[in-house]
């Protein structure tokens, strides 16, 4: 069971209260209605799915309702940053050697 | 330690540490799990070990621990020895033997044969001869046993064979002799024995540092994995940690307390040896044991290797080796070190099995808690059900919640009842539960903005006081959910959903709300439980109803078909809706739900007057079937479009397709939420 | 390859078993195959054989980073049915239940099918009317599906509690029983040797690091621990981490990987006859030839490639199991484990062409992967040496997400399967 | 409208109680409850109109004689009157945006107190209620078993629980069996 560190409430709870809520930063087109075929696939279908470095959104459903972003390891499930949506993506090189 | 021998000591430390506020000692307690994050899994044992009459509370507790650093002191497991005919009853751990004495006063046989590779079995057998038992002799597969062992064994007239093995043993229901050959001579003997005690060492217990995926290292000297690097915070001691003087042991518990030894220690014996396998003097086609549950032998571990088998992991499920309740903690090293001479490999390129949770088994009843019966699942009930209930309906599951599904009558079966049920709707009138669906308010300057990016009907043509069937669409186009949604106000919408998807919904709104629009003002609630629900159907519902409602007109003309209002039923403020899910006149009554009981029964006794009765969910999906009204998830499956389903008209048609497939189904993408309407 | 019989059986009893032969060998590799299959799980090595036995290939490498059958294979708990609501998954789920059937003769070994079956409990009017859906469109496609009430239910599995009074009571249940288990190692190990018989390469502990691809952007081999090894064609069928390695050749998957866990109790006597599955309150057991319970718990929420999950999810699935088995609640839990298992969105497989020539993914088969082994395996081995999908897995190319012809059972399946 | 059709209120579970000695469990009384919803340049104006501090700070609450506010979420919070006064009406003419939705029969409250309140609590809540990691004072929106309930420390073993009413038979029935366990 994950610890996870919610940045509104500002303290971490356990993985009981949140839920995962898939891959983050994934730009939702503006043009949706105007993508091709193979773009929409790519926005709602595919996922990087990535060995290591995972940056991805969770809701803490029972606690404060936020969505936010975590970055996360996924070999070692040791989550590097969670912050706020919004907040711009944070960029890989701060987690290199970290929590691998 | 410190001057006390080491129970003692140790008692007097359990002591000092019950005295500590901050300090909680769960005894009868097994750690059998390290999970992600330094949460960890213990089983408390309360009853289980009473007996039957002072039993009645819980057997266990579950013990669920999340932690900023764990201290793990885990111990070691001896390991029996490996020869032919191992297996026979009195045969078994020198530590066994020397608890059976010490602890409980039992000795486990008169005459008593020893056969070792390392220092601890001598300490058994001196306990034993010390208390009376006859030791007939000491094996030891070394040439020397550790320092001094030997005068001590001496002294206290144990004979000691050196560079010895056990070949064999004998007898019946239990041992009575064992054969002991002389490895540099060849030669062979027997000694008669009621018991034999072994010990090839200690296996330092890694398997919660495992657990918590530390990596293990192979002690090539000791022939042993030892925990390596840490993947969480915690700290090995002792045994558990390859660690065996017990001044070390003594550094290493004070370092990981955070402290500075102050512990004197004297007259402790720092044990060595060890051995992993089977001893090379043994006939290689005779039956020795390594996993005695399983009835795994070294030549079965030899044998998965000579077909092929050439990683560990492939062996275990080759011989079931280690598969056993004891999950391989007498086993696995032996069959690991007769696997790696056989492939002539280093034990650690044969690799180790996975350790996994639990540490030892754990019963189901531990794991569940209170989680049976009433308490496995919340039963949602709304505030009518219990009325339903005396009235002897039948329920169905929807979700969590309890449902009328039909009120029989005597005599009727199901088929009975919902017929006429169905019929008393369409003649008369019905009144009907529907409590259960999930209702969402909407609220805020931008509310009309977000209800058009949400569903596929435009929301800027309804007018406060009116209300429309909503249709929500992924964004691939396959229908998601559907309600009715009523306008209160400019700002305000009360917004329904189907009773299962109520939570999926509010969270894909809330999802969109704050991360896709969040310049929007508007605010979403759960009204669900706010509200009961009462539905009264059919012509007679208006005739039923009018006497309760104050504050609207609900005539035909002033009131018309998917019309809303605030106003009061039975003198408690309520939201009308004049909605039709039977393709009848109908009317759904939303009033706070602890008032929702008493209401219900004043509609229903008025509704009896003209004929009308209760029905349950089976009847509504008749009359909406009959009506052709869908219900998502049961007539939608998650790939149906609208289009599909012969709701077109839902779509506003007023936005963009985004790509139209007229695959041989049919199927249609559209986009729920078309971002080219200004917001 | 000696061939096991009874008579081998004797013979080598009289000498020790010295006269048994090892399942595979274990060449080096060498510089160029005509195919190399990434992934030596049941559907890699299956593929494998399939390709020398029906298509005359067999210049072919199995490139395993671990040991064969030591992924998803080694980890599944084993239950075998082709109950499925659409023609897609009917077609390809059959398909394997019917390789199942005569896998022991094909293979020369005893992989342990038993066609125990498996019984889909239904708990309310939803299920009910979505299990006799399934009743009759399995039926109506030629496939053995039958409704049952909750005493005939029970009748076929005693331990079953059928009391009305039951917080989720059992009104019928959909039984297929022709489907039932079969042993997870010994399938990967039959297919391995026969394999193996026929010259295929096994390369075990050999991690693939990078694709290779030619000017003319199709493939040419792989870069790995053990060098590179060139071939024009090679099947990913690396379940776990197939995003892993297509991303190695810029392909990306519409996979999430995320835990599934799994746990035995302590071994029993005999006492559970079949396999049974709850939608409704998440939960599926058997027992296994060695006594134990085998029971499959749910899916973690989060993309993990650490083969670990939660233990919240452990005690769900046993909340459900002594709901339905209250018989069990003294059993004590003896090991829990964990699987990655690749999800698609729409929870069925794929199994395609790539956008890069000579690539070709078998991949997306979430919790449900190993009834599809000989399935699966066949028509991969089509897929590879025709270049073009079989049609009984036509509708399971990467295309559908782009088309929106999505295959989606989550309605029908049982939560994890 | 006659007297007769006037509906009467039927609240869960009312006159239930439970747990053990050193849990003691007790349905908290009807109370009005209303569900806040609002950015920052709101707040100061619903606090005055409410007549209790809408807080600021995350996981805190504001308590006046009968009342309380909840920090939920950072625009989210519960605020309930136990006198039972309606607070909808005052909240006419507040001009920046906010939402407040009437849930006073969406929730059941229970009341855990004794010594034992938290370790009854902790049985199914994965909160860590130590004193000085949950305070008196403190409130969150957390788990207990398979509900959602909001959690208060109200004194150091006084605790409420609020939850929506379909699952307060759950809730209780979860408690009462914890509390009676801590006695193990």
């Amino acid at each position: 069971m994950l610890l996870i560190h919610c940045p509104y409430c500002g303290e971490a709870r356990s993985e009981l209260e949140f839920a995962g809520a898939g891959e983050a930063h994934i730009a939702r087109p503006e043009n949706i209605t105007e993508v091709s075929d193979e773009d929409f696939a790519q926005y709602f279908f595919m996922r990087t799915n990535p060995k290591g470095i995972h940056y991805e959104r969770w809701r803490h459903i029972h606690g404060c309702g936020r969505f936010f972003n975590a970055v996360r390891d996924t070999v070692s499930d040791r989550f590097l940053k969670t912050y706020k949506t919004g907040e711009p993506k944070p960029d890989r090189a701060e987690f290199e050697g970290e929590g691998r | 330690m410190n001057g006390m021998p080491g129970y003692d000591w140790a008692l007097a430390a359990v002591a000092e540490l019950e005295g500590m506020d901050n300090v909680r000692i769960l005894p009868r307690t097994t750690a059998f799990g390290y999970y992600n994050h330094n949460f960890l899994a213990l089983c408390e044992r309360l009853t289980d070990h009473l007996p039957n009459a002072k039993a009645n509370g819980p057997r266990e507790r579950l013990w669920q621990l999340r932690t900023d650093e764990v201290i793990l002191a885990t111990g070691a497991i001896e390991r029996p020895m490996v020869f032919p005919q191992n297996d026979r009853p009195g045969i078994m751990l020198a530590s066994a033997a020397r608890a059976y004495l010490n602890h409980y006063g039992v000795a486990l046989g008169k005459r008593v044969g020893v056969y070792c590779a390392h220092d601890s079995a001598y300490e058994a057998a001196f306990d034993l001869k010390k208390a009376g038992v006859d030791v007939a002799v000491i094996v030891d597969s070394r040439a020397e046993a550790g320092d001094g062992l030997a005068g001590q064994a001496k002294a206290l007239g144990i004979k000691v064979l050196a560079n010895n093995a056990v070949v064999g043993t004998k007898g019946r229901l239990r041992i009575s002799s064992m054969k002991v050959k002389d490895k540099a001579s060849g030669k062979s003997r027997s000694f008669d024995i009621d018991a034999l005690i072994t010990s090839a060492g200690w296996t330092p217990s890694v398997h919660l540092f495992s657990q918590s995926r530390g990596k293990l290292v192979f002690d090539a000297d000791e022939q042993r994995f030892v925990p390596g690097t840490h993947a969480q915070n915690s700290v090995c001691v002792g045994a558990c940690n390859g660690t065996d003087a017990i001044h070390a042991i003594i550094g290493e518990a004070a370092a990981a307390g955070g402290g500075v030894a102050d512990i004197a220690a004297e007259n402790a014996r720092q044990w060595t040896g060890g051995m992993l396998g089977e001893d090379e003097s043994a006939d290689s086609h005779a039956r020795a044991f390594i996993d005695y549950q399983h009835d795994v032998c070294a030549k079965d571990i030899r044998q998965a290797v000579h077909e092929g088998m050439a990683s560990i992991e492939h062996i275990k499920r080759f011989t079931t080796n280690g598969m056993a309740s004891d999950q391989g903690k007498l086993s696995n090293m032996h069959g690991l070190a007769i696997a790696a001479e056989m492939l002539d490999r280093p034990i650690p390129q044969v690799g180790l099995t996975t350790f996994r949770q639990p540490f030892t088994p754990v019963t189901f009843g531990t794991l569940i808690g209170h989680s049976r019966g009433p308490l496995f699942d919340p039963a949602r009930k709304t505030p009518i059900n219990g009325w339903a209930e005396e009235r002897g309906a039948a329920f169905e599951d929807v979700g969590n919640w309890k449902r009328a599904w039909y009120f029989p009558r005597p005599g009727e079966t199901k088929h009975d009842a919902v017929n006429r049920e169905c019929r008393t709707v369409r003649e008369s009138a019905g009144v009907f539960d529907a409590s259960t669906l999930g209702k969402i308010e909407v609220v805020g300057p931008d509310a009309e903005a977000f209800m058009n990016l949400m569903y596929s009907n435009a929301w800027s043509t309804l007018k406060p006081g009116k209300c429309r069937y909503g249709l929500m669409l992924r964004e691939d186009g396959y229908i998601y959910d559907d309600g009715v949604v009523g306008r209160l106000a400019h700002d305000r919408f009360h917004v329904t959903t189907t009773t299962g998807g109520a939570p999926r919904v509010l969270n894909l709104m809330e999802d969109y709300l704050q991360t896709e629009f969040p310049h929007l003002n508007v605010w979403l609630t759960s009204a669900t439980e706010q509200w009961a629900v009462i539905a009264v159907q059919g012509p007679k519902a208006r005739e039923i109803i009018e006497p309760f409602v104050e504050g609207v007109d609900i005539s035909a003309d002033a009131f018309t078909h998917m019309s809303l209002a605030e106003c009061t039923v039975c003198g408690v403020p309520a939201r009308l809706f004049r909605v039709s899910f039977t393709g009848e006149l109908g009317f759904e009554i939303n009033v706070p739900a602890d008032f929702g009981l008493s209401v219900w029964k004043r509609i229903f006794e008025r509704a009896e007057s003209f004929g009308g009765c209760a029905y349950g969910t089976e009847t509504m999906h008749v009359l909406r079937a009959e009506k052709g009204y869908i219900v998502v998830g049961q007539d939608t499956d998650g790939t149906v479009t609208p289009f599909d389903a012969g709701m077109g008209w839902a779509v506003s048609k007023k936005r963009p397709i985004l790509s139209a497939f007229a695959g041989s189904n049919g199927r249609i993408w559209w986009p729920r939420i078309a971002s080219s309407l200004s917001v | 390859m000696r061939k096991y019989s009874v008579f081998a059986l004797a013979r080598e009893a009289m000498r020790h078993h010295s006269g048994w032969e090892k399942h595979w060998t274990s060449p080096e590799p060498k510089s160029e195959y005509d195919v190399i299959i990434i992934g030596g799980g049941g559907h890699g090595m299956g593929a494998a054989y399939y390709l020398a036995k029906e298509h005359g290939i067999t210049n072919i490498a199995v490139i395993e980073k671990g040991w064969i059958g030591g992924g998803n294979t080694g980890r599944n708990t084993t239950i075998v049915r082709s109950n499925y609501l659409y023609d897609e998954s009917m077609d390809i789920y059959e398909h394997s239940l019917k390789l199942w059937e005569g896998l022991a003769l094909d293979l020369n070994y005893n992989v342990m099918y038993s066609p125990r079956g498996v019984m889909m409990l239904s708990h309310n009017e939803h299920d009910r009317q979505t299990f006799k859906r399934h009743v009759h469109a399995n039926r109506l496609y030629g496939i053995d599906n039958e409704w049952l009430t909750p005493e005939a239910a029970k009748e076929y599995c005693p331990p079953l509690d059928i009391a009305a009074t039951a917080r989720y009571p059992i009104n019928g249940a959909a039984l297929q029983r022709r489907a039932g288990t079969a042993r997870h190692d010994a399938v990967v190990w039959g297919y391995g040797r026969a394999a193996s018989d026929r010259g295929i390469h096994i390369i075990q502990n050999c991690e693939v690091k990078g694709i290779r691809r030619g000017p003319d952007g199709a493939v040419s081999g792989v870069e790995t621990s053990k060098g590179f090894i060139g071939a024009k064609k090679i099947g990913v069928s690396a379940s776990g981490h197939n995003s892993v390695v297509m991303a190695m050749a810029d392909v990306s998957l519409p996979l999430e990987s995320q835990p599934l866990q799994a746990l035995v109790s302590e071994p029993l006597k005999p006492i559970f006859p079949c396999v049974v599955m709850s939608n409704t309150v998440h939960a599926y057991i058997s027992q296994s030839d060695k006594g134990e319970l085998v029971i499959g718990a749910g899916t973690d929420q989060y993309n993990s490639y650490s083969q670990t999950g939660g233990l919240q999810i452990v005690t769900h699935t046993l909340d459900a199991i002594c709901e339905l088995f209250p018989i069990f609640r003294r059993v004590k839990m003896m090991r829990q484990w964990g699987g990655i298992t690749d999800n698609t969105p729409d929870r069925s497989p794929i199994q395609s062409i790539t956008p890069v020539p000579g690539l070709f993914v078998n991949c997306g088969w979430g919790t449900g992967g190993f009834k599809a082994t000989p399935g699966s395996a066949h028509l991969f081995a089509h897929l590879i040496a025709k270049g073009e999908p079989h049609k009984l897995a036509a509708g399971l190319t990467l295309d559908r997400y782009r088309t929106g012809r999505l295959i989606d059972e989550a309605a029908a399946a049982a939560v994890a399967h | 409208m006659v007297e007769e059709l006037v509906a009467t209120r039927t609240t869960p579970l009312s006159g239930t109680y439970g747990g053990s000695g050193l849990a003691r469990l007790v349905i908290a009384g009807d109370a009005t409850r209303l569900s806040v919803r609002a950015g920052e340049e709101a707040l100061g104006a619903l606090s005055g109109a409410l007549d209790i501090e809408l807080p600021r700070a995350p996981l805190s609450a504001s308590v006046t004689d009968g009342g309380y506010a909840f920090w939920l979420g950072p625009d989210e919070w519960l605020v309930i009157n136990e006198h039972g006064e309606e607070m909808i009406p005052r909240l006419q003419g507040i001009e920046a945006p906010f939402s407040a939705v009437d849930v006073s029969h969406r929730n059941v409250a229970v009341t855990v107190v004794g010594p034992g309140a938290a370790a009854a609590i902790n049985a199914a809540c994965p909160q860590d209620l130590r004193p000085d990691r949950f305070p008196v004072g403190k409130v969150v929106r957390t788990v207990l078993g398979k509900a959602e309930i909001v959690l208060f420390r109200k004194e150091e073993n006084t605790f409420r629980i609020e939850c929506w009413r379909s699952f307060a038979p759950y809730v209780f029935g979860l408690l009462d069996q914890a509390a009676k366990d801590t006695a193990y």
